[in-house]
């Protein structure tokens, strides 16, 4: 059901962890639909120098975790806010349509982290 | 790639001597055994031979076997059947917060056509309590509909004292065996029961073919309406060679109960202990006395992984199971089984169901319990809530 | 001894090419295509291949096909699922006094839940009067069911004509296409319907399996309650084998259809010519033009005989042929069709169908046609309503 | 379904036809239920010199008729009145159950023969 990206990325993650001395960590999903996804980055000078994901969830959303932090790493924070959901999807070849409900929430984790980012830095 | 299937209780391989039986059934002796002429009559005396196979089963008499579609058509024709036929007498069923979606969701419908449904709370072994089951029974209760064996945790239930109780109420008895069949004795005449349903496909029969017992004497309106086959019971022509099939399966499951309940209990206990032993933060789910679920099911939640991941990784490796997690059902809820004995969310997406047969073998186990750990490791050190 | 089928009404033998299609389905790819792993992989495919192909035959998309039993249980699903579904609509049901079992005894039932139904005549050529059907829309109507063409008689209904009356009343349009199906197009997209009904073992698929053309956005409750599977709107594990076996006979029957119309007309027209022409007191039963009646079958009535002992006495020179009477079918009542169509009670009795395939041949049409005349005779001198 | 003696009695029926100058002669059933049984008599000194069967209706009918025949050629006929569709379908080894219903009437037709005969001979 998943394509050779989405079973690349799920079986290989890229990107797993926590960033040491993260300067942004964002959190989404909850257990009860399924997935959490957590991205933590390391923002210098507005780019994003690092990022990694912990994920709960499916296939998808594992896969989908794995390709955003490669889609994240090395742009600008504005050229990162601007990744949708969509994007990540269309990167891994697309999702099966039962999986968009509750997996493709990874640019929504890195929204949330960039989010942290600037707070804790405003 | 090694395969190693564990998920007998989703479905079985037809067994090679049950297709067989079946083979002659398609091309050559095809008739409708409903007809006068050679066509038909090759295939008459199939159908009824079939028909002792399955009553051996049961340990009932060959008329009191209907056969149908599907375990699922014999819980929706067991409960809209007796609902339809007794709702002069009442408009109260009893059932289990357990059950297959079979009985769950048909119960479900039948409360918007105005009957009263009691859906019993298991414990956190997922049991019963017996006293509460005969307290909900009431004078319009015209139905308890309690599966023999469930399907996610193994665990079996008391049917025998059910069918007492049920017995000193006057109130028809159902139970859905579609996991029980084959693999403990479901005889008909050691328990009270008044209806007992079984899929052909839960035990090397193909699918789409199951069968009901049906109690002498008991009235149960029609669910397929139709021709007359199955004595007016069931309408449609007779699937042939599904019930060749089935009365083969039923047969071959016979004579091997004792032998195969002792070999697959013993790969499924050295399974269960093997994994308990080896990794951390596994939780087994059902009754902690093996005596009390079926020989094949293991269901264990490794905590902190969702299991559809899980399941992955699993089947890069060869190894087929299945899980509670919603991730794996295409709905957003996981496994109202695991809701129903009060398992924490996170547990229940991160169910994980073993269900073997008699052609799993001692060196599968060795390398389950091999392959499983480093697995757990590595999901677990992707997940958010591990370590925490 | 010779062998000639011409009872593919009832059923068809299957063929072989579709056997070879399912067989690796059994004890190989024997997945559940619900689960996850690979031996739930494999077969989902499958599954979504078949159903592709059977959409072809209803010139649908594969979205719109369901997989169900069997044309019994479509039927049951398409009339008692669209009775529950707009019962908020209205109450009355319009279907005809001609159908299968499986239409008529559904709606006598639903007559029991407090619906009305209309029983629509036919002449005594067996067919309907248009304005009459017209006439009988109500603005309580909620469902026609039609069947496309009948299977005792092989008359064709004007299912486009009767599309386009339901249209312009909006009312939802059932045709069980049971005996239709690989006959004569059954093309969705050039008549007006909502739910065409076929099943397998009519077509050279298993028996045991059938499928519905639902038409997009057309609103039905479920017959069978329980898994998800058939998005939601057929519960039970697929019947993967059976699913893959009616792709490929729908397959087949699509790329043969015209070919086979030809052959099999030709065969049927003379087997129809010489029985009328060499044997007296024959009457056909069903309309006489033959571009209105399935290209395989016929219907005669061999006056003064009654039907079991005639095919008793064709079985013996291995004759396979089917009929009305009372004493073939277990009933007091000879065919309901041939009753409705005003055909006397000893004709009724009388009354054989052959039913061809395009597995006959020009040989067993002379074979037949040697042998009929001295059995008809031979009954004959034994009925006391012979020359009387 | 049917018992090899049926299918021999059905298709190779005994005393097909009318008895020429007949002094009785009984009929049972109607066609609205399947079967009709004609039996024409022959008696002399009250012996049933000669019975034929003229029978519309299923393989049971027609060879509950033979039978029944070969059964009362040469009894007395207090003796015929005395055989009972039982017995005629025992003669055959049995008869399908959802047969009992409608051509076991064999005997019936005999006894209204032989009451004819008698009308037309006190
Ligand atoms: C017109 C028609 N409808 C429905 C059916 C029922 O089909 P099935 O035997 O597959 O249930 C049949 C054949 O038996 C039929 O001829
Ligand atoms: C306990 C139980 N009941 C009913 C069913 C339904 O059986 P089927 O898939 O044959 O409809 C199943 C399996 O799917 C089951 O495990
Ligand atoms: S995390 Fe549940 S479906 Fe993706
Ligand atoms: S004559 Fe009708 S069943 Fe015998």
């Amino acid at each position: 059901m998943y394509t050779a990206k989405v079973m690349d990325h799920f079986s290989n993650p890229r990107n797993v962890g926590e960033v040491e001395n993260a300067n942004g960590v964002g959190e989404v999903g909850n257990a009860s639909c399924g997935d959490i996804m957590r991205i933590s980055l390391q923002v210098e000078d507005d780019i994003i120098k690092d990022v990694k994901f912990k994920t709960f969830g499916c296939g998808a959303a594992i896969a989908t975790s794995s390709m955003v932090t490669e889609m994240a790493i090395g742009k600008t924070i504005d050229e990162a806010l601007i990744l949708t959901n969509q994007a990540v999807a269309e990167a891994l070849d697309g999702l099966p349509p039962a999986k968009m409900h509750c997996s493709n929430l990874a640019a929504d984790a890195l929204h949330e982290a960039i989010k942290d980012y600037r707070k804790q830095n405003s | 790639m090694k395969k190693i299937y564990m998920d007998n209780n989703a479905t079985t391989a037809v067994k090679p001597e049950v297709l067989e039986a079946m083979l002659p059934y398609f091309c050559e002796q095809f008739g409708n055994p409903s007809s006068v002429h050679w066509a038909g009559r090759m295939v008459g005396g199939a159908i009824e031979k079939a028909r002792e196979q399955v009553a051996r089963l049961f340990n009932c008499s060959a008329a009191e076997v209907i056969f149908n579609s599907c375990g699922s058509e014999g819980d929706n024709h067991a409960i809209k059947g007796t609902a339809d036929a007794l709702k002069h007498k009442g408009n109260h069923i009893i059932t289990t917060s357990v059950e297959h979606p079979a009985v769950l969701e048909t119960c479900e419908a039948l409360e918007k056509d105005g009957f009263e449904v009691t859906y019993l709370k298991v414990d956190h072994n997922g049991m019963l309590d017996l006293a509460e089951l005969e307290a909900a029974i009431t004078d319009k209760t015209i139905l308890i509909s309690v599966m023999w064996a469930n399907n996610e945790t193994g665990n079996i239930f008391p049917i025998e004292e059910i069918g007492e109780i049920a017995k000193k109420h006057k109130v028809r008895f159902h139970t859905d065996a579609v996991q029980a069949a084959g693999k403990i004795a479901i005889d008909v005449r050691k328990v009270n029961v008044d209806m007992v349903v079984i899929s052909g496909h839960k035990i090397g029969a193909p699918k789409g073919i199951g069968a009901m017992y049906l109690r002498r004497g008991t009235k149960i309106s029609r669910f397929m309406h139709g021709g007359h086959q199955e004595r007016n019971r069931r309408a449609g022509t007779h699937n042939v060679p599904s019930i060749v099939g089935l009365g083969a399966a039923c047969d071959i499951a016979l004579k091997n109960m004792d032998k195969d309940y002792a070999y697959v209990r013993h790969l499924r206990d050295k399974l269960e202990a093997g994994i308990l032993s080896t990794i951390s933060d596994v939780k087994l789910n059902g009754h902690p006395d093996a005596n009390l679920r079926l020989p094949n099911t293991l269901n264990v939640s490794f905590n902190y992984i969702e299991g559809e991941s899980l399941l992955l990784f699993f089947d890069m490796k060869g190894i087929a199971a299945s899980s509670g997690s919603a991730c794996t059902s295409g709905s957003l809820e996981p496994s109202h089984v695991m809701g129903a004995m009060g398992v924490d969310i996170v547990l229940a997406h991160s169910s994980t169901r073993f269900s073997l047969s008699a052609d799993n073998t001692d060196e599968e186990i060795d390398y389950i319990l091999q392959e499983l750990p480093p697995i757990v490791q590595k999901l677990r050190e992707m997940s958010p809530l591990y370590g925490r």
